[in-house]
């Protein structure tokens, strides 16, 4: 019911100029092929969503795809800085970047306000804070039984959600576990979803800790084995922090970022992938 | 006002010091929310020595992780393989974090005031145009504000205590007392602040942290003129005790001293 | 770190007089065994919170427990009515029974605040409906950022919640799956919990689709082999079909419940349960 | 108006009419949620006949359920053992009906009015002190609100169809038209009653539920009698075309025929 196709035709069809693309995978499942593609494609003006904007985004915003970012903690975890994200900020380099920030709990509510088909979700948090001050996706409400006053965030509804699995059916039907994230979320929050998975399988043995995703809900998918590294997929591949650790060195200067932009991703061919 | 000089053992450095007494705050059996980093790191070597029993839960959804080496993101395969349950991002802070359940919450900071608000946001400048971009709020803001309690683990330094952060990015006592309940925090707020240096608490009336304790070798004034405000020195000033034996072996077996 | 006791020190135990119970089990896995002992203790004046009070609440209601009932559905599945109570409602026997009425979806939602410790849930439901103009738990909210008229529903906070699972370890870690209802939510969303299960195990091997409720959120455990019947236990036995007909003849005559009540639960022994 | 009186074969009730004619309302590849009793079993017969891809999601939160024998309750095993997928009761409401991501929602009733509203709540008396009470609302206004389009399945008789519904359980059409628009309800709410005499569709232009099908061998004027308000008859009435073999293979395979 969700067509296979290759990687570089699913992101050609689905993602275009000045879309707003929620990229998940909470540390885990990072789809960082599709990201390449998307740069391979060199989609410009994107409004970029993701928890965790770590090297996925740092490559996408260094490469001069991002307008926008909305985002929650953008770092190298246990490493350090994203270079090429402080660069757009601290800089304008490549261009000035744009950014609607929250916590993490207002991402994950704003995803499941947006999947929930609500116009707004409800938690307590930025009390006090000064994120407050720098959106406007974050208002103040009141209990309609208590009088509490609670905080509100503007739901995410993201024109495309990409997300990497671990695998899905010939159907299209997705099947991913470990650590869940907030991809499902993402998904159903989006108006159209590009999965990549490791691998299509004829039958999606259960699997404790699996959560599927129907086809009917995705708009397609493409086999892309790896497509998470230097990320991880559980059952498939560890993350690579050596890989992680390396790229602090690889992104702090323009010119290394431009280097290693050449070969590791215009270097390479999508519908390989 | 003990003061004996006590100096730390030649291999055990001012970071370890830290680990192990920030490892000390945590309870046996109670629940942790875990910030990566330095609170990762007491928070696992504190299950690996006096608390066996501590809950670790992560921002990353894994609920009871007992990782076996120390995880380098929040969400380490390590870290699912190993938990009593694996939750979406949204349920582990709405069902787990946000109803008061977890008693408490580890954080890090790369800036903290005398009132004990943190900033991970940004570093000179302003928001739209800053020195330095610091990679933001992640889970803090909501640890701060519904854990039952929280302990902070700072290096101490002028650049990192200072009078008023530059950003609040999570509240800790705001402007002072009454602060947390008319911003409707449930939890109590930071009870601790660990550093290379001592211990740091809040003053019941005032809400300002100031110096309980100092670790061997270090003299009050090294802290005083590590921090940014005026700090103030609790009359009953206590040395932290040093690491015992089996506290340095499970650390070292953590993470290994440097150069071994 | 959640005890292992028996099923009537487990009840005798969390639940008191007046207490508000949720009870729990979405046609699957729905306490029975444990309702049996709470009319065995002769628990009054409970306010008695499921989605879809079967006969276990008709058991409870008919035998004098029951002072508010709090539901979205109260028939017998497949079957027809539930005739303690229509009875209790429609002439008040065996005492007037107060209820305050939802939908489905609106008592998932005032679980899941209670369980994300906010004071009230969000949802497009209820417009149009009488349901709004008979229970104080339903108000109009406004969205902050559209302005848009939605509904909100007050929390549920219930004094205890009762569930029954599959399994639970020596720790009290319980394990469930199959239909999962509301049981995680009405945990949470409870002071306290008492969970009965199939059987208790060394180890909780993982099962595809289970969800783990960890020990530190439950406050006891009572190993009850069958206490779902006639509902049933995914992996263990079936639902008995015959027996939620059967129970349509038992019920409709107050004579014969009466008589039901002495054999089936007076009957028999909560210890040896 | 074409009234050749075709009359049903012997072996073939009024009901098996109606849910033959229910089944037929599904297109394969549509998502479907289902309420129990008719509306089950007239989704499941689509399955069997001519929509295999239809997609039957149960309040229960068992989504893309295949049960190979037709489940008393919505929540059998065998849904669950059968489906894509099982998700928690909240997340079926919120996360997949109420976003108006089903086509179809097929529901019963115990009373339905002019408009297309739904009672299941409560018979004579009033609310306090109904004469007869009711199961209540389920999944039902949700499921009328939000789907793409409601088909109802209901027998047709005086008790049953009323001017106006003495509760409104779910909303089809409210007061008329303007009114689900006015409320918010997303859906386009009923689109088909179907009963054992024929099938009553809404007047575009008064939202009022006139009768455009009967099925084989039924007069007009028995729908006329079995209804509370002065039912009218579309200009072009319908005659359902009777089960063909295949259709009452499948149905009699789902429910043997009584007796049998």
């Amino acid at each position: 019911m969700a067509p296979i196709v290759s990687l570089d035709q699913a992101l050609a069809e689905v993602v275009h100029d000045g879309d707003s693309v929620a990229l998940e995978g909470f540390t885990h499942l990072i789809p960082f092929a599709a990201a390449h593609e998307l740069i391979r494609q060199r989609r410009r003006d994107l409004t970029l969503i993701r928890l965790t904007p770590d090297l996925v985004c740092d490559q996408l915003i260094g490469a001069g795809c991002v307008r926008k970012l909305v985002f929650s903690w953008g770092g190298n975890p246990g490493v350090g800085s994203l270079h090429r994200f402080r660069d757009a900020v601290e800089h304008g380099h490549p261009h000035p970047l744009e950014i609607d920030e929250h916590s993490h709990a207002g991402m994950a509510n704003r995803y499941v306000a947006g999947a929930s088909g609500l116009p707004f979700g409800v938690l307590r948090g930025y009390s006090g804070t000064d994120l407050v001050g720098h959106t406007d996706t974050i208002r103040p409400i009141t209990c309609p039984f208590t009088g509490e006053r609670l905080t509100a965030v503007a739901a995410l509804r993201p024109d495309v959600a990409v997300v990497h699995a671990q695998r899905a059916d010939r159907a299209g039907n997705v099947q991913l576990w470990g650590i869940l994230g907030v991809q499902k979320e993402a998904i159903l929050a989006s108006a159209r979803a590009v999965v990549t998975v490791e691998e299509i399988v004829d039958e999606l043995e259960p699997r404790p800790g699996a959560i599927v995703i129907p086809a009917w809900v995705v708009t397609c998918v493409a086999e892309v084995p790896g497509g998470a590294r230097p990320s991880y997929a559980h059952g498939y591949y560890d993350r690579d922090n050596e890989g992680y650790r390396a790229w602090d060195a690889i992104s702090r200067e323009r010119a290394a970022f431009a280097a290693w932009l050449e070969d590791e991703v215009f270097g390479r061919d999508g519908a390989a992938a | 006002m003990t003061t004996e000089r006590a100096v730390l053992p030649e291999d055990v450095t001012a970071d370890d010091m830290m680990t192990v007494a920030a490892a000390r705050m945590l309870t046996d059996g109670t629940a942790c929310f875990v910030g990566i980093g330095l609170p990762s790191m007491a928070a696992n070597l504190a299950r690996r020595t006096h608390a066996p029993n501590l809950v670790l839960i992560y921002e990353s959804g894994t609920i009871g992780a007992k990782p076996a080496v120390l995880p380098l993101s929040i969400g380490d395969g390590e870290l699912a393989e190993t938990a009593d349950t694996v939750v979406s991002v949204p349920e582990v802070f709405n069902y787990w974090l946000q109803p008061g359940r977890i008693d408490v919450g580890f954080l890090g900071a790369a800036q903290i005031d005398r009132h004990a608000n943190i900033n991970t946001t940004i570093i000179g400048g302003d928001y739209a145009h800053p020195r330095v971009r610091l990679p933001g709020a992640g889970g803090a803001p909501e640890i701060a504000a519904s854990c039952g309690e929280v302990v902070v683990i700072v290096r101490q330094s002028l650049r990192a205590f200072v009078e008023r952060v530059e950003f609040v990015t999570s509240v800790g006592f705001g402007d002072g007392p009454g602060d947390r309940e008319r911003l409707g925090l449930r939890g109590r707020g930071p009870v601790k602040v660990i550093t290379d240096l001592g211990v740091l608490e809040p003053d019941p009336e005032t809400c300002e942290l100031i110096l309980t304790h100092v670790h061997p070798g270090v003299d009050p004034d090294r802290a005083r003129a590590a921090t940014g405000w005026q700090l103030r020195v609790a009359a009953d000033l206590h040395v932290t005790s040093p690491p015992t034996a089996p506290e340095l072996r499970a650390l070292r077996l953590l993470v290994p001293a440097k150069g071994s």
